[in-house]
């Protein structure tokens, strides 16, 4: 039993007593889910310590624990550097949820915390998993307590918005799991180390067509998940139909899963697959980030337009993955981080306005900068970092990304310029948008008299704004303690000699 | 001989077997029935079955024949109305399907039992009541119990469908 | 025996049957009629058993004909006790009236 | 030496007035603002008398802000001698204008946010100034960009004023695309972003090795310059910037940070100077957009959008002095330049401040009774602009158009013929503002001491700032040559023909100005309007995005094809099982019809794998 | 011949649980109550007490009947099913003022006869016992005997199973000709002859007549008509019983006695089984009737056991079992939820008519959320578990086209789980539905179901191995 294990059965238990508890006792539900959250968030603030002393680049916090016996699925779990970010920025986020649906919600409290908590466990479980099956698990676990958040709170389109989220979703994973079912048949085990070592050694051996066929069944998964262009249309819908906690969580932690999994397992397992197919998936991710960016432009909903953004955002994500070098990983996990933070931010806040005014379209609202200053000021706060200013979180992920994708002989400067234009058009609609919330007259009498940021507000808030600025400043804090586990995972991804000489001398330079 | 009783009634159970199809009236196709059911009776005892012609005589055509009748009669069916809307997938692919069926077997048989010896009546001299009765209380005891339960079942259940009250 | 009938013959006579069997049951309206056709068809299977059993010179044969009579009583006794409720709920016995129920 | 003080003060005053400011009343939001500045400037002071002659670099090392692979970035100060001067005129113009703000933006509401905007600035500027490496450099610059937006949109309430903030912003945002491809292409090349390092190495890399990467690496760097310096063809923000409060333009998007993108440029000298296509360009872009910007000039009516212009077409003289090679005379420009243009800007404010708002020149005239101090410092500063002889823009001016001529004569005769139309178009604003008859409704009076005394001393620095001899100050940096006395004097000369020239047309013949842009009605209305070119991108550019994504994209693509697919593949699966589930027809006859067909399919099919067995 | 009577012990201990329920009717006095249903009880545990007392001892009795771990396995998963059918059919008995001793008499006679059809080793035993559950969910199907649906629903059924018996019975026939038995070690050992002549006409008879039972298509048409029309409960008892049974006969003739053979049938299997899983999803998709959406559901499940049955390795064999037993255990917990949401005024089987159910019954509503889920294959439901083995022995045995097929109509299914899941928690909108109150013996019945189907998704080990270890035995 490690500190992991609680934070990872923390949630659970949470979501377990909760149910316990009496439903009409709104007060004590709220309180309780708050303090358990919040105590996970603690608990899991220890997990940085041995990255932070010793950075050993390996996976710690290993238990490994057979569960199921034939077929060998053991409870494996660990982090490394790079989890160990996404786990802490998903027990960061659910006290924040939380606080963010402490009045919002006022049917079915009981379940909407507990759903909420048993999210938590699902998000920790997948990013810390390291057996397939048990991966798989989590990622499923995952999603249904989403789709009841939608479903079930959400706006006026939510049942068929919860349901495209969960077929599109579970699409992909079907899919993977087929995968994972033929790479055990292949391997005899679940164990994720286990089959690196063994696709590593050649002890497994696989033809070049399996492999491919197993990275593309993978990669289904994650790219809907991403979601990558063109299977993001589930996004929209999902993100503006869902309670703010939702789209909070779904935004800032669910897409995470999907570029997670895309280099915890997808690139590391088949690398020379990956390269083969980088062309389309740089392709693709480039088309993301700046289709994403014109169609948010043109939003007249504000949560279907930070839905677009993030598709544009994760697209930076994938491109940092694609590039397979120090920085384009380094950046990709960071922007990771930035893009929970930031868009996490937005969404908040987006949820503030509509909580207030009941519509999150665009010209309803407009001048607010007169009536709720300090709103408004952690608005543009969060939408600066959203567009990557410097000195703030967004900057130096997509400063990273950018800079390995041009490195990158993937990629190359001339697709990276491709990529870059979305800096400039991620700056359009958000200061466009921006400008017709906030900036000119009041146009609508019932936003005259909104009131500003009470104090439960400030708090949810208040965490996101110090990240950002954290996240820009000192963004060194983060990348040091993942820096030896994305060398480790970019060593696995250029394990074989397929690797032109070239290539490898120029990254090698960039380590 | 043999040969020719086989067409005598192997072309009398088919005419009845035809008849039963043709017919409209459910009586008339009982009827037709019950003389397939006699006619392959005979095929039976030529073939060495003492027992089962007898039991497909009394049991057959004697007991379940005459149900059916009992059931046509208390139900007064008349005749086929005119044909109302059914299934024309039925009407057209039956006779396709049939044929296609009845090839099918055929041709299996025939390449079975490529030479397949000829029937000769007394060959086989297995079949008669002893005969299957020492083997239905030794070797089929499980069989035969647990027909008894069929019938319980057949009873029970005709009971609660059929019964008058409640 | 020259003129003798191949057991076949016997064989392709039950095909025959069975295959009457199943016209009736595809063409016939009266459910009664329907059911009849099933009989017809048990009788064809009955000839195939005898057919084989005395090929085999076995009387097994005959013993599965035996207990393929007792169900055939059996199902007659439950499937004329659910064709009398069927009747009493509609008063019809035409096969394509009992269709409530479809897609 | 503890440079990292200098920008950290303004930082803090923008934390107290920004976090605090709605609670603290404005004296005290005066007193941080500004003294925050202050401290700052005297900090600078201090430091370079502290420093001395500067001989070498000067660095400090704080923090280690980026380690990804070999790539470190960190967070180092520098001072050098180029720094120094740039640290001068941004603290020192940068009091100046705080100063004058406290009287200029008394009455405004948001007075807090407006001082915390403006030290936000001086912090970003100051580290851009003081950056080590380009990145730290490149925060800076988007600092800037960022305080621009806020201070452009100040007035919020206005449509055209948010335009023009996003507007300034977006097209920075363009202009930085290029100069981050330019920062990933150094790091590509050069495996660091320190300034020390890229440039030895740039210097010590073989001519036939450097010049296709240089080049490149310069011309990106010169795109993002054009953003920020507001060169041709994105200087279209810069007008419109004019929207926000007249210390805004003063400092800002005139004094300061449209410089920023000549000290970057001069900053990376070592790069330019070893690609010759790129300095050819600077040159180039630097003269055509000096000239075109001056032709616009002449014909504007509002006296920021005049002075805005005059802007443009001064960076276009740095520019064209970077471009030729004259870093030095580039960089002496710059320094006049915030100086005299910060005046004209300042007094500018003081004329629209004493008219209630009124920035329209046909509605002023005849101010000179009612605001002497104001309208003699910006005489001052006129004729510096325009080159008249001894003020601080004759020697700049000229050192540029002189190195020039040695690069290329035709360009010093382009460059002289600018300076012709600078001063007409200078001196016609003051003729307009300040001789004839008053011609609008307002009680014009003169400004409180706050905003005359940094006039004054702006007018003094416009007037005698030429003899601070910063090329020679910047000689051991920028090897330059080129004294051509004739020349200077000849462009003078043109100067002020000009400034007869707007004389004839505004005071001593009334009326003739008119008639003469009636006589030539297509070339004045082209020119009154830019030239159309905000009409040619937003039809060319901004209408096809916009309408392309909305139509296109999101409709047809997105809701459209991949949705219709998406949902295609729902309906049409629905639409499949409600076909096959006809199939269930409820009929008996056809179940069993089924059960034929598949025992028959089955049948024949395992005959068929069998082999007919 | 006859050997130890111990193998049948397990039915015969149900059978005799049957025969006092009728008693217990018969001296029943008009209104008094018995505890009927505790018989069943009584029975069905001394049923899974000898079946354990038998595992691993591999005992035959008759030379026809074999208390093999598979079987036995099979025998448990029936008592489950007996169980669970009794308990959730409380409320319809006393609803519909079914005849009580007859009812249950009959579904323990049924279960009897499922038992014997998993352990039987011979084609005539099969044939009886298919038989006798046939019969006797026949009866229980139509035992509404004033309701329209209920008479059609058990005419259809028999109709079309004593149609489709014919045929497996022609099977019979064919295959006793060419081995002269029907024992199925005999039937091996012809059919591994090289150049074996066992007719493949029998094979297609047989296949026939097991898929009718198993509802694969294009034999499945009985099935949404009959699941739909027969009381809820009973719905659920045939939809998982029936089936057991029939795939455990499935499998015990298609992988040892016809095992020689599979390169025959094997393609054919593979069409059947694609299109079971398709067309079941497929047309459940646009079911607006919750029973026939299950039923559908029920078809397309037979398909992903079909595939573990064509995949025929031994990872299979433990896939069946246990999926069996999951899906024994989901589908009546469904089919429960159903029963008792059933009112003598509505039918409230329309998927419209579970809109609020969350408001109104949270815990059935619970409840029902967590069998659909598990019937689609979501973890950590033992649903998931039993899909993943099934896929997994189809990845194994090379099938991954089939595998792929069969993930992808499970999402497809996933889809009409949830519009349940939609109604009974998204739309609480129009007049709040009246929902009976849940006896007491259902909602424990239910609600332990909740806990075996948590229980066998997350600690399957147990359960797992013994389906693994449960090989059939070779003769």
């Amino acid at each position: 039993m490690t500190l992991l294990d609680a934070v990872i059965f923390l949630p659970l238990a949470a979501f377990l007593i909760i149910l316990a508890l009496p439903k009409e006792n709104f007060e004590l539900i709220r309180r309780f889910s708050l303090g358990a959250s919040v105590v996970t968030f603690v608990a899991s603030l220890g997990l940085i310590g041995p990255y932070w002393f010793r950075n050993p680049g390996k996976f710690v916090f290993d238990t490994d624990l057979p569960w199921i016996a034939s077929p060998p699925i053991h409870y494996h779990v660990a982090i490394d550097g790079i989890s160990l970010w996404l786990v802490i920025l998903s027990t960061l986020l659910t006290p924040i949820c939380v606080l963010v649906s402490w009045r919002y919600i006022d049917k079915y409290v009981k379940q909407f915390f507990a759903f909420l908590l048993l999210l938590e466990f699902g998000l920790v479980g997948v990013f810390c998993a390291l057996d397939f099956f048990l991966f798989y698990v989590f990622w499923e676990v995952s999603l249904v307590p989403m789709y009841f958040l939608i479903g079930i709170w959400g706006h006026e389109r939510r049942i068929y918005s919860a349901v495209k989220f969960f077929l599109y979703t579970m699409t992909g994973s079907v899919l993977m799991l087929v995968g994972i079912i033929y790479l055990y048949n292949q391997s005899g085990t679940f164990d994720y180390p286990r089959i690196l070592a063994g696709l590593q050694s050649g002890s497994i051996a696989l033809s070049s067509q399996a492999q491919l066929l197993l990275f593309l069944a993978f990669f289904a998964a994650f790219a809907i998940k991403v979601p990558l262009f063109p299977l993001h249309t589930w996004l929209p819908d999902a993100h503006v139909e869902a309670p703010t906690a939702g789209s909070v969580m779904l935004a800032s932690v669910m897409l995470k899963m999907g570029t997670y999994g895309l280099l915890r397992y997808c690139v590391p397992m088949f690398p020379a697959a990956a390269r083969d197919c980088a062309g389309w998936i740089v392709t693709l991710a480039i088309i993301g980030i700046i289709y994403g960016a014109l169609v948010a432009m043109v939003q007249p909903d504000l949560k279907k337009l930070v839905a677009y953004s993030s598709v544009s955002h994760l697209g930076f994500v994938v491109l940092g993955i694609a590039s397979m070098n120090v920085q384009g990983v380094q950046g990709a996990v960071y922007q990771m981080l930035n893009h929970g933070v930031s868009t996490g931010g937005l969404f908040l806040l987006v949820g503030m306005l509509s909580d207030r005014r009941h519509t999150r379209l665009i010209e309803q609202f407009g001048g607010l900068k007169k009536v709720t200053p300090h709103l408004v000021a952690a608005f543009l706060l969060v939408t600066l970092s959203s567009i990557g200013l410097p000195g703030l979180n967004g900057f130096v992920g997509e400063f990273l990304i950018l800079l390995g994708s041009f490195r990158s002989d993937v990629l190359g400067p001339r697709m990276t310029a491709f990529a870059a234009t979305g800096v400039i058009l991620s700056a359009t609609y958000m200061l466009w948008m921006f400008q017709r919330v906030n900036y000119g007259v009041v146009t609508h009498e019932e936003n005259r008299n909104l009131p500003d940021l009470d104090r439960r507000e400030w708090t949810v808030i208040v965490p996101i704004i110090a990240m950002t600025v954290v996240m820009g400043v000192l963004p060194n804090l983060f990348l040091k303690p993942m820096a030896p586990s994305v060398d480790r995972v970019l060593s696995l991804i250029h394990r074989e000699g397929s690797v032109r000489a070239e290539v490898r001398q120029r990254s090698g330079a960039g380590r | 001989m043999t040969a020719l009783i086989f067409f005598i009634f192997a072309g009398l159970a088919v005419f009845c077997g035809i008849n039963l199809v043709v017919q409209t009236h459910p009586i008339a196709s009982a009827l037709s029935l019950i003389g397939v059911m006699a006619s392959l009776a005979i095929l039976y005892l030529q073939l060495g079955g003492e027992f089962i012609a007898a039991a497909q005589m009394i049991v057959y055509a004697g007991a379940i024949m005459v149900l059916f009748v009992f059931v046509i009669m208390l139900l007064n069916a008349g005749a086929e109305g005119p044909s109302r809307e059914g299934s024309r997938f039925a009407k057209y692919m039956g006779i396709v399907l049939l044929a296609a069926f009845l090839g099918l077997i055929s041709f299996i048989i025939q390449a079975m039992l490529p030479a397949s010896e000829g029937v000769v009546f007394g060959s086989f001299q297995g079949g008669t009541a002893a005969e299957v009765g020492r083997k239905l209380f030794t070797f089929y005891l499980l069989p035969f119990e647990v027909t008894s339960v069929l019938i319980l079942i057949a009873i029970v259940g005709a009971i609660v469908l059929a019964r008058k009250e409640l | 025996m020259q003129n003798a009938v191949p057991i076949s013959w016997y064989l392709i006579l039950s095909a025959i049957l069975f295959g009457l069997g199943v016209a009736g049951f595809i063409y016939r309206r009266n459910i009664i009629t329907v059911f009849m056709s099933i009989e017809l068809m048990l009788n064809a299977v009955n000839l195939t058993f005898i057919s084989f059993s005395y090929k085999l010179r076995q009387v097994d044969g005959h013993i599965f004909s035996f207990f393929v009579m007792v169900v055939a009583a059996a199902e007659a006794a439950v499937g004329l006790a659910i064709i009398l409720t069927v009747f009493k709920n509609r008063e019809t016995l035409m096969i394509d009236d009992i269709s409530s129920m479809k897609y | 030496m503890n440079l990292w003080l200098i920008p950290i003060l303004p930082l803090l005053g923008f934390l107290i007035n920004g976090l605090f400011g709605r609670r603290l009343s404005k004296t005290m939001v005066s007193l941080f603002a500004v003294g925050s500045v202050a401290l700052s400037f005297a900090w600078a002071v201090k430091t370079l008398f502290g420093l001395g002659a500067l001989e070498s670099k000067y660095v400090e090392h704080y923090f280690t802000w980026i380690q990804s692979g070999a790539l470190s970035i960190s967070v180092d100060f520098a001072v050098d001698r180029l720094t120094a001067v740039m640290l001068m005129v941004v603290t020192g113009v940068g009091l100046l204008i705080h100063i004058y703000s406290i009287g200029y933006m008394a009455e405004e509401d948001g007075y807090y946010r407006f001082f915390s905007y403006l030290n936000l600035f001086m912090f970003f500027m100051l580290v851009l100034v003081l950056a080590q490496n380009f990145l730290v450099l490149f925060v800076g610059w988007e600092g800037v960009g960022l305080c621009s937006y806020l201070l452009i949109g100040y007035y919020l309430l206005e449509q055209f004023a948010t335009d023009a903030g996003n507007k300034a912003f977006i097209v920075n945002r363009i202009g930085d695309f290029g100069f981050s491809l330019a920062i990933f292409l150094i790091v590509r090349q050069f495996g660091s972003l320190d300034f020390s390092k890229v440039f030895d190495a740039a210097k010590g890399m073989p001519a036939e090795h450097s010049a296709g990467i240089l080049t490149a690496v310069s011309l990106l760097l010169l795109v993002g310059a054009t953003g920020k310096s507001a060169q041709i063809p994105l200087y279209v923000w810069l007008p419109d910037a004019m929207a926000g409060p007249t210390p805004v333009s003063a400092l800002i998007h005139a004094a300061t940070m449209v410089t920023a993108g000549v000290y970057m440029m001069a900053r990376s000298a070592a790069l330019f100077t070893n690609a010759p296509i790129a300095m050819d360009t600077v040159a180039i872009i630097g003269l055509a957009t000096a000239f075109f910007a001056a032709t616009i000039g002449l014909a504007q009516t509002d006296i920021k959008k005049v002075f805005a212009y005059s802007t443009v077409s001064q960076l276009g003289y740095m520019f064209l002095g970077a471009g030729v090679g004259a870093f030095s005379a580039g960089i002496f420009h710059l320094m006049t330049h915030a100086f005299f243009k910060a005046l004209l800007f300042l007094g500018a404010g003081a004329v629209i401040h004493g008219l209630h708002g009124e920035q329209d020149l046909r509605q002023m005239g005849g101010l000179f009774k009612h605001m002497r101090i104001t309208a003699i410092t910006l005489l001052f500063a006129s004729l510096a602009i325009s080159g008249f002889p001894f003020t601080s823009g004759f020697f700049s001016k000229d050192a540029i158009l002189v190195a020039a001529y040695a690069h290329a004569p035709w360009m010093y005769w382009i460059g002289v013929l600018t300076a012709g139309m600078t001063a007409f178009y200078v001196f016609r604003a003051w003729f307009l503002a300040f001789t004839g008859e008053y011609r609008g409704h307002a009680h014009p009076h003169e400004s409180p001491l706050v905003m005359t005394g940094p006039l004054m001393l702006l007018a003094l620095l416009s007037l005698g700032g030429g003899f601070i001899n910063v090329p020679h100050w910047l000689e051991p940096m920028f090897a330059e040559k080129a004294e051509n006395q004739a020349l200077a004097w000849l462009s003078a000369g043109v100067g002020v023909a000009g400034i007869a020239i707007a004389y004839v047309f505004y005071v001593a013949v009334p009326g003739l100005a008119d008639s003469f842009a009636k006589s030539m009605s297509g070339l004045y209305k082209l020119i009154y309007n830019k030239y159309f070119v905000d009409e040619v991108y937003s039809a060319a550019v901004v209408q096809p995005v916009v309408k392309g994504s909305r139509f296109f994209l999101w409709r047809g693509v997105d809701a459209g094809l991949i949705d219709g697919i998406v949902n295609g593949i729902g309906t049409r699966s629905r639409g499949i099982g409600g076909v096959l589930r006809l199939l269930q027809s409820g009929n008996i006859r056809s179940y069993a019809a089924w059960v034929v067909l598949g025992s028959v399919v089955v049948l024949l099919a395992i005959g068929f794998a069998g082999g007919a067995r | 011949m006859t050997g130890s009577f111990n193998a049948i012990v397990p039915m015969a201990c149900v059978t005799a649980a049957a025969l006092a329920a009728m008693v217990a009717e018969a001296f029943r006095e008009p209104g008094e109550r018995l505890p009927i249903a505790g018989l069943g009880f009584i029975g069905l545990i001394g049923a899974a007490i000898s079946a354990v007392l038998l595992w691993n001892h591999d005992v035959r009795s008759f030379g026809v009947v074999a208390a093999d771990n598979f079987g036995l396995f099979v025998t448990l998963v029936l008592v489950v099913v007996g169980l669970l059918s009794i308990a959730i059919s409380g409320p319809t008995i006393e609803r519909e003022r079914l005849p009580e001793g007859e009812y249950y008499a009959l579904m323990l006679f049924a279960i009897a006869g499922m038992m014997l059809m998993a352990t039987a080793t011979d084609l005539l035993i099969i044939f009886l016992a298919l038989e006798i559950l046939s019969l006797a969910v026949y009866v229980l199907t139509g035992i509404r005997r004033a309701s329209r649906r209920g008479t059609e629903a058990a005419l259809k059924y028999f109709l079309l199973g004593a149609f489709s018996s014919a045929f497996f019975l022609y099977g019979v026939a064919f295959v006793y000709g060419l081995t002269g038995s029907t024992r199925l070690d005999r039937i091996e050992t012809i059919a591994s002859q090289p150049g074996s002549a066992l007719p493949l006409v029998a094979i297609g008879l047989l296949l026939v007549g097991f898929s009718f039972k198993v509802s694969a298509v294009p034999f499945h048409m009985w099935t949404p008509d009959a699941y739909e029309g027969a009381p809820p409960a009973v719905t659920g008892f045939m939809s998982t019983g029936v089936k057991a049974a029939a795939f455990a006969a499935f499998a015990r003739v298609f992988m040892t006695a016809l095992a020689p053979l599979r390169d025959d049938w094997s393609s054919v299997l593979w069409v059947v089984a694609a299109a079971t899983m398709i067309l079941g999803t497929v047309v459940g998709v646009s079911q607006s009737s919750v029973k026939r959406m299950l039923a559908y559901s029920s078809i397309a499940h037979g398909g992903y056991l079909l595939l573990a049955l064509l995949s025929a390795n031994d990872v299979a064999r433990g896939a069946i079992l246990f999926y069996l037993l999951t899906y024994a255990i989901t589908n009546l917990g469904a089919f429960g939820v159903i029963a008792v949401l059933e009112t003598t005024e509505r039918a409230n089987d329309t998927v419209r008519d579970y809109a609020g159910l969350w408001s109104a019954r949270p815990a059935l509503a619970a409840l029902m959320t967590i069998f659909l889920l598990s019937l689609g294959g979501f973890p950590p439901m033992a649903g998931f578990i039993a899909k993943w083995y099934v896929f997994s022995a189809a990845i194994k045995a090379g099938y991954p086209g089939l595998a792929i097929i069969g993930v992808l109509t499970s999402v497809v299914s996933v889809f009409f789980y949830l519009r349940i899941v939609v109604m009974m928690y998204m739309r609480d909108d129009g007049t709040p539905a009246v929902f009976p109150p849940v006896p007491a013996l259902a909602g424990a019945a239910l609600s332990i179901s909740a806990i075996l189907i948590f229980y066998l998704g997350i600690l399957p080990t147990r359960v797992l191995t013994w389906a693994a270890a449960s090989l059939i035995t070779r003769f």
